[in-house]
């Protein structure tokens, strides 16, 4: 895909030759997030079902071109005959909405705070990096079953708990690029300038720290959908019956047992594809955008 | 109930492990059957063939050692897993009898109610070689500390202890209940070795219990497995298997796997398409045991006149509209038995209500009639996770029916704690699996300040407190059942099912001891559990 | 100064390397017909604006290359025998040991997780077998004759003790520490203090004059190039414009864009002189115009230079330069050194 | 050095009192251990009494600091569900834990490591894709998944492996690669990123230009330095397998302290909870100082930075 030869390509001024525009842009990873972004926004006229209820009547319907399944449910039904392609469509809402904003809250904290430790240092630096080691230490499991029961389970509550468990891998990936952006000039240039700190962080910093971040999220996109997923199984994830796909898999995974395959592999394999693409496209925009960055 | 099959063990050229003294097995069996009058008396000397093999249960959740202590029983079934193995009670619940002797020979009440007088069985020992004594059962009922232990002892006048095969309890006034207390509802009949115990000391005590039991301890690895072994002095009867082993296997689908492989030989707990698929398994069989564990929706907003749950016709539309026998259909294979109560149909007091009926237009009806035509918002519908899936099906039916509500599923423990702390509102979906009566049931329930008691009803209260001290059998039961018709007739409770606890008994096993005691969800007796020859 | 040897010991004849992309569909012709020659003991400068094809001529006389570039055509004659002919692995034989190169960033030419005398020593345990041991002596040796005080502490430490002119002499100590014949140093100043600049230069001088060393200088800067070289060639967009003795370049341009680039001469006070005093932008090499590279920014170009590229064109024996005014000798307009010069601040 | 080392260790018992209140609040905050250890419908009697043996009936000011002083005096108490003491339990399931972790971990660096090095090395080649298809189903399928998978494949179908347990070599097989895969993931793409910044780095080019053999630049100068962001995560990884390992240690019924901690949680057995979160952090931080101390060893830059 890349003829990658990164020595050359780095730090290339313009108009000088450069190899980046033999980089093809991941067309098929973009064109599929955008599929399922479409997907999520139109849910309501592409389900041929309400993806919350169903008849016990129709229940472990088998996709239409199986034995036993009809045109009707054409991806078959569940546990309590809910269709499962409209389950698939809202779930790729539901999905990317926790996943997106997931991603956001914990970029968006992560961000600050490592922007803050890394710029400030000090004792600031040590307070944010001794919470998040202390963070680090409590495991997410604990954190999500805690929070569920203080706030009830919802998709906000899933969305705060994949955010705040891995704001830490942002902050510390962020602090790290801080720490390196602050022996730059133009931020020295700025300090002697006498720009006030937070003009400083918000002018020459952040800007200069976004696309690791942007970088990350495509990244982080995938691990926080699969976590989405552990959750489930655990029980303490997307309450049902609001259709996720990881919290499908979780429903469906006793149906591997018994041959009802379409339960968990199409909620798999859309998973799959979103975090394949998510990553794709992250790692053509880290070669692209900032070829430093190596943390996950 | 079924006795029949028990002991097919005839097996003399069982491994060559046959080193007992006669003498010693024909002292026991007689003993066994003297008491229990059962069992085929000329099978019976055909168990001088000691006993064999080994079986293993993959169990769904984690073994405690406290369950190894009587003393500690919490108010769940699980302890009585293994309670049941290593250990005996003076009254139990047997096949066939929910209060069936076994350490106590006999018993009788005094005629003014006000005493209970137990004669322990002559020559049962512990696993430790000491003979139970009339010490022991009054030793072992002061050191109970588990469920309603203070209550116990708080209606106790004194234990008296005679001599030593007799021990007599003293109350301070009338309790019909004390029966069901002693016998099942808390461990405090359960006895333990009084000198082993004190010799010991508690801790020590769990780290290698000694009981009265069919078997006895061997290995406990916290989290992973329970060994036991055969106890050849037990006094029922020599049990046939040599060794059970109990693993923790939490995940549903890899003990059915386990099972499939021959690793286990019953798996606790396989439910839904597991479960088809185990009938399906040649070679495997479902087992189903109905626990007294009703499962309902409790209505808790009835007594808010603002909301529509107020109106007892939305309730009973409610009712109707969830056809019941349909959720154990798909969910438990149809075992759960729809009873329609939320009392177990084995507890003592039980009234039988009408059939459920599931009747959609009949709803519509009811709730067009209380304004409701185009249906409402019914707000949230409050459950416990682990059982969203039964939530799911019934909010599909009240939906149909116009009745739309929220599934707000909570963990366990939030669940629980927000239940009881009365932080639910609109609908829950509640479910218990504690022991008693219909009695203590209802006073959680139904009565006023119970524990998960939403709201009361003053003529429910009034029967309750009058039945509490109505020492007549009879008048009592009448009571008590005009508390649960009522109950039934104002929709106070939706009940679902009455749960079924679905397992896998692999090849190997002759009798799984499954459903043997009813009410019971576990393998029981294990004295009666055998391997296949 | 300039005096040329008849034998000659690299000798490069219409070397092509391309840049090729993976489906072959788009061609980058960074270095196009390049002919050179470079006898014993000379030093030739190349110069250049960045990316018209200085490194990847050095890359390529290492057989060096990126993944994604190929040498196409040419000959490429070192000691006799023909680079091209050889294997990987015995090209790996002359590399480092009978040809050298010095990277232009000291800062990150060495690898910080290894002890310099590991470092300099790699190359003889390599080329010659020597034991580590023998090679850690020889290391010592080597950071002496490139002047570092104190060899014998210094072979034990790492790159991040030392200070940058430090480790650009570390780097030439690699450089000759197989005694080559050959040293290509890739723009070796750029990144140094004027003062250390100065003193690296004295120390590759004398390298070279100790060992000698044939040197290949890749520089912006024209003011090494007076200093140190012996021969000249220009390049522009891939291709040598111009080439021949220093002195005779120096004072007889022959290519406007030499001219231009004379014309611009940074000053030596200003160490980061950079070649950008021509109007105009670096053309793009994978859409060269048809005729002469140069054409759209030479305010001397005629209706032929974009038509038709120029080929190499003798002006004297050794003197060559592709541009079709130097077909009629040297009537350059002297206008374009001054604009240029008034542009160059 | 070992200024450093103190001065990092000062920190981290920070970190540690941050982490044991944080831990003793939440527990408390979200359940009551003893509506699950008594049936719904249990007297209130029965609760408070259990209360009071749990000694919950404490103001929580008084129950901190009986935890805290409890945990200086290594004594953390015994769990409310086995009623045994905490740390019996918990170094029952730390060998299995260390043993499913290390197996794991070696298992994520022999695979992610060296096909890491070979897509790298043939970026946009055969292995490079092989490696990324691997790599993004080792991330994108829920670990209970795969467990299932395997379990359906290699017991029930082919009845191999056993389904569960701990015990034999075989045991260990399911839960190792399920866990490991995820990691190996992890580490191959970090190897593969993390060696082309390497590869592309002016001191493999010079080690090229020495005329070094490929195998020794690749080995010997890149391999090495790339190797340093690797062992960081690593550390870091091996934190989050504990995280992780509650889902594998679930599915494969693997004694270890994820599912002590699972079980603790949902039983809210605060004396398990708090012993497993806050030794468990002690570990953590252990391991970031050894990975600390091992980065200074291997990157000798660090060394002179205190």
């Amino acid at each position: 895909m890349t003829v990658a030869t990164p020595s050359l390509a780095r730090g290339a001024p313009p108009g000088r030759f450069s190899l980046k525009k033999f980089r093809d842009f991941p067309m098929i990873p973009m064109l599929i997030l955008l599929i399922i972004a479409l997907v999520a926004i139109f849910a309501d006229f592409l389900a041929p079902y309400d993806p919350q209820f169903g008849s016990l009547s129709q229940r472990y319907r088998p996709p239409a071109w199986q034995e036993g399944g009809s045109m009707a449910h054409l991806l078959g039904t569940d546990h309590v005959g809910r269709d499962v392609l409209s389950r698939l469509i809202f779930g790729a809402r539901v999905s990317m909405i926790v996943g997106v904003t997931a991603v956001l809250v914990a970029g968006g904290i992560g961000t600050l705070l490592g922007i803050l430790s890394g710029y400030l240092g000090g004792w600031v630096d040590q307070v944010i990096m001794r919470v998040a080691d202390a963070w680090l230490a409590l495991p997410a499991l604990t954190f999500a079953i805690f929070l569920a029961a203080i706030v009830g389970p919802s998709e906000l509550n899933i969305i705060i708990i994949l955010g705040a468990v891995y704001w830490t891998r942002y902050a510390r990936v962020i602090r790290g690029e801080v720490l390196s952006l602050k022996q730059r000039e133009f931020v020295r240039l700025a300090i002697v300038a006498g720009c006030p700190k937070r003009l400083i962080m918000w002018r020459h910093i952040l800007p200069n720290v976004i696309n690791s971040a942007v970088v990350l999220g495509t990244l982080m996109l995938g691990v926080v959908i699969v976590t989405e997923a552990a959750l489930s199984f655990l029980g303490v994830g997307v309450p049902p019956p609001k259709p996720a796909w990881g919290l499908m898999m979780a429903d469906g995974k006793q149906g591997l047992m018994v041959g009802r395959w379409w339960l968990t592999v199409l909620p798999g394999t859309c998973i799959m594809l979103m975090v394949l693409s998510a990553n794709l496209l992250g790692d053509w925009l880290r070669v692209k955008l900032d070829p430093q960055l190596r943390q996950l | 109930m079924r006795t029949k099959t028990v002991i097919r063990l005839d097996s003399n050229e069982s491994a060559g492990t046959d080193n007992r003294k006669p003498s010693k097995i024909t002292r026991r069996t007689a003993m066994a059957l003297s008491t229990l009058g059962i069992v085929e008396l000329g099978r019976g000397t055909a168990m001088a063939a000691s006993p064999d093999g080994q079986l293993t249960w993959a169990v769904h959740v984690s073994l405690a050692p406290t369950w190894f202590d009587p003393a500690e029983t919490p108010g769940i079934i699980t302890p009585f897993m293994i309670m049941y193995a290593m250990h005996d009670a003076m009254v139990k619940p047997m096949p066939g009898n929910a209060a069936e002797p076994c350490l106590a020979e006999s018993w009788k009440a005094a005629p003014d109610k006000l005493s209970y007088e137990f004669t322990v069985r002559a020559g049962v020992k512990f696993h430790n070689g000491d003979p139970v004594t009339a010490e022991d059962v009054k030793f072992s009922f002061e050191r109970y500390r588990g469920t309603s232990a203070a209550m116990l002892k708080a209606r106790m006048k004194a234990v008296e202890t005679p001599d030593a095969r007799t021990v007599r309890f003293v109350l301070k006034e009338p309790w019909p209940d004390f029966l069901t207390f002693y016998s099942s509802a808390t461990g405090a009949g359960w006895i333990v070795p009084k000198k082993y115990v004190e010799k010991v000391g508690d801790e020590q005590f769990k780290k290698a219990p000694v009981g009265a039991g069919p078997y006895r301890f061997v290995s406990f690895t916290p989290g992973v497995e329970l060994v036991m072994e055969a106890f050849d002095g037990y006094w029922r009867k020599m049990p046939t298997v040599k060794r059970l082993v109990f693993r923790t296997v939490p995940e549903e689908g890899t003990r059915l796997a386990a099972l499939k492989r021959g690793e286990v030989d019953m798996a606790y707990s396989i439910r839904g398409e597991l479960a088809e698929d185990l009938r399906k398994t040649p070679g495997l069989t479902l087992k189903s045991v109905v626990i007294q564990a009703p499962f309902w929706l409790y209505f808790a907003d009835q007594w808010d006149p603002k909301s529509p749950w107020h109106d007892q016709r939305v309730r009973e539309a409610a009712r109707l509209a969830i056809d019941y026998k349909a959720v154990s259909e798909a969910l438990t294979l149809g075992y759960s038995p729809v009873t329609n109560s939320i009392i177990p149909d084995n507890f003592a007091f039980y009234w039988k209500p009408p059939a459920a009926v599931y009747n959609p237009a009949k709803a519509k009806e009811l709730l067009a009639a209380a304004g409701h035509g185009r249906g409402f918002e019914a707000g949230d519908y409050y459950c416990d996770t682990s059982y969203a899936n039964v939530a799911e099906a019934v909010i599909n039916y009240l939906q149909v029916a116009g009745i739309r509500l929220r599934l707000r599923p909570l963990e366990r423990a939030a669940f629980f704690s927000s239940y009881s702390q009365k932080k639910l509102k609109n609908v829950i979906q509640g479910a218990s699996g504690a022991f008693g009566n219909a009695a203590t049931r209802l006073e959680a329930f139904a009565v006023k300040g119970g524990a998960y008691t939403y709201g009361n009803y003053p003529d429910i209260d009034d029967l309750f407190a009058k039945q509490a001290s109505e020492l007549d059998e009879k008048k009592r039961t009448e009571l008590l059942h005009r508390i649960q018709q009522i109950i039934h007739e104002r929709s106070v409770y939706a009940p679902i099912w009455q749960l079924a606890f679905l397992n896998g008994v692999g090849k190997r096993v002759g009798e799984s001891g499954l459903g043997l005691i009813k009410g019971h969800a576990y393998s029981a007796p294990y004295e009666d559990v055998t391997i296949k020859k | 100064m300039a005096a040329m040897s008849r034998e000659s010991l690299l000798s490069l004849e219409h070397l092509s390397a391309h840049y090729v992309s993976q489906q072959g569909a788009r061609v980058v012709p960074a270095v196009e017909d390049v002919t050179l020659r470079l006898g014993a003991g000379e030093t030739l400068g190349i110069v250049g604006e960045s990316g018209s094809g200085k490194s990847t001529l050095a890359l390529t006389i290492m057989r060096q290359l990126p993944p994604a570039a190929r040498i196409v055509s040419g000959r490429m004659m070192f000691e006799g025998e023909n680079l091209l002919d050889k294997t990987d692995a015995e090209m790996r034989h002359v590399r480092g040991k009978r040809i050298a190169m010095i990277l232009q960033d000291p800062m990150a030419s060495l690898n910080p997780l290894f002890s310099i005398g590991n470092q300099v020593g790699e190359p003889l345990r390599v080329h010659e077998g020597a034991s580590f041991k023998l090679a850690w002596k020889r290391a010592i040796e080597l950071l002496k004759s490139v002047r570092i005080a104190s060899p014998e502490t210094r072979v034990s430490q790492f790159p991040h003790e030392m200070s940058g002119g430090m480790r650009q002499r570390i780097v030439g100590a690699i450089g000759i520490s197989c005694e080559p014949r050959l040293l290509i140093a890739d723009e070796p100043t750029t990144s140094l203090d004027l003062t250390i600049q100065a003193q690296y230069l004295n120390l590759l001088g004398d390298l070279q004059r100790q060992y000698g060393l044939a040197l290949i200088f890749i520089t912006h800067n024209l003011g090494i190039v007076a200093k140190m070289c012996d021969l000249l060639a220009v390049m522009y967009a891939g291709r040598i414009v111009e080439q021949g003795p220093v002195s005779r370049i120096f004072s007889a341009p022959a290519h406007p864009y030499t001219r231009a680039l004379l014309g611009s001469i940074p000053r030596m006070t200003d160490n980061r002189g950079r070649l950008t005093a021509i109007e105009g932008q670096p053309p793009d090499l994978s859409s060269l115009p048809p005729g002469c590279a140069f054409a759209p920014r030479c305010p001397a170009a005629i209706a032929r230079c974009r038509r038709e590229a120029p080929p190499e064109i003798a002006i004297d024996s050794d003197h060559t330069a592709r541009c079709w005014l130097a077909e009629s000798d040297s009537e350059a307009p002297p206008a374009i050194g001054a604009r240029a010069r008034s542009d160059g601040t | 050095m070992k200024q450093y080392i103190i001065r990092r260790t000062g920190y981290s018992l920070l970190s540690l009192f941050l982490l044991s209140l944080t831990i003793f609040l939440f527990v408390r905050v979200t359940g009551d251990p003893t509506s699950l250890l008594l049936e719904p419908g249990a007297s209130l009697e029965d609760i408070a009494n259990l209360r009071r043996q749990f000694g919950l009936d404490q103001p929580l000011w008084l129950q901190y600091w009986l935890f805290v002083k409890s945990f200086l005096t290594g004594d953390l108490g015994l769990s409310f569900y086995y009623r045994t003491p905490v740390l019996d339990l918990y170094f029952e399931r730390l060998p299995n834990s260390l043993l499913l972790a290390a197996v794991a971990m070696i298992l994520s660096l022999v695979i992610g490591i060296p096909s890491g090095v070979l897509a790298a090395v043939h970026v946009g080649g055969f292995w490079d894709n092989a490696g990324k298809i691997f790599t993004l189903l080792g991330l994108s399928l829920p670990s209970f998944f795969i467990g299932l998978v395997l379990i359906l494949i290699f017991t029930v179908y082919l009845g191999w492996l056993p389904s569960s347990g701990a015990g034999t070599a075989w045991h260990v097989v399911m839960p190792a690669f399920t866990l490991g895969w995820y990691f190996a993931a992890a580490h191959m793409r970090l190897t593969r990123s993390s060696m082309l910044e390497v590869l592309g780095s002016e001191y493999v080019k010079l080690a090229r230009l020495k005329g070094l053999p490929e195998a020794m630049v690749v080995g010997k100068h890149a391999f090495k330095n790339a190797l340093i962001p690797v062992i960081t995560l690593a550390g870091i990884n091996l934190v989050v397998m504990i995280n992780v390992a509650v889902v594998v240690e679930t599915v494969f019924a693997w004694p270890g302290i994820g599912r002590l901690l699972y079980e603790g949680i949902t039983f809210r057995d605060f004396p398990i909870v708090q012993a497993v979160v806050v030794l468990g952090g002690s570990m953590i931080i252990l391991v970031n100082l050894l990975v600390d101390i091992l980065y200074a060893f291997i990157d000798p830059r660090i060394r002179l930075e205190s």
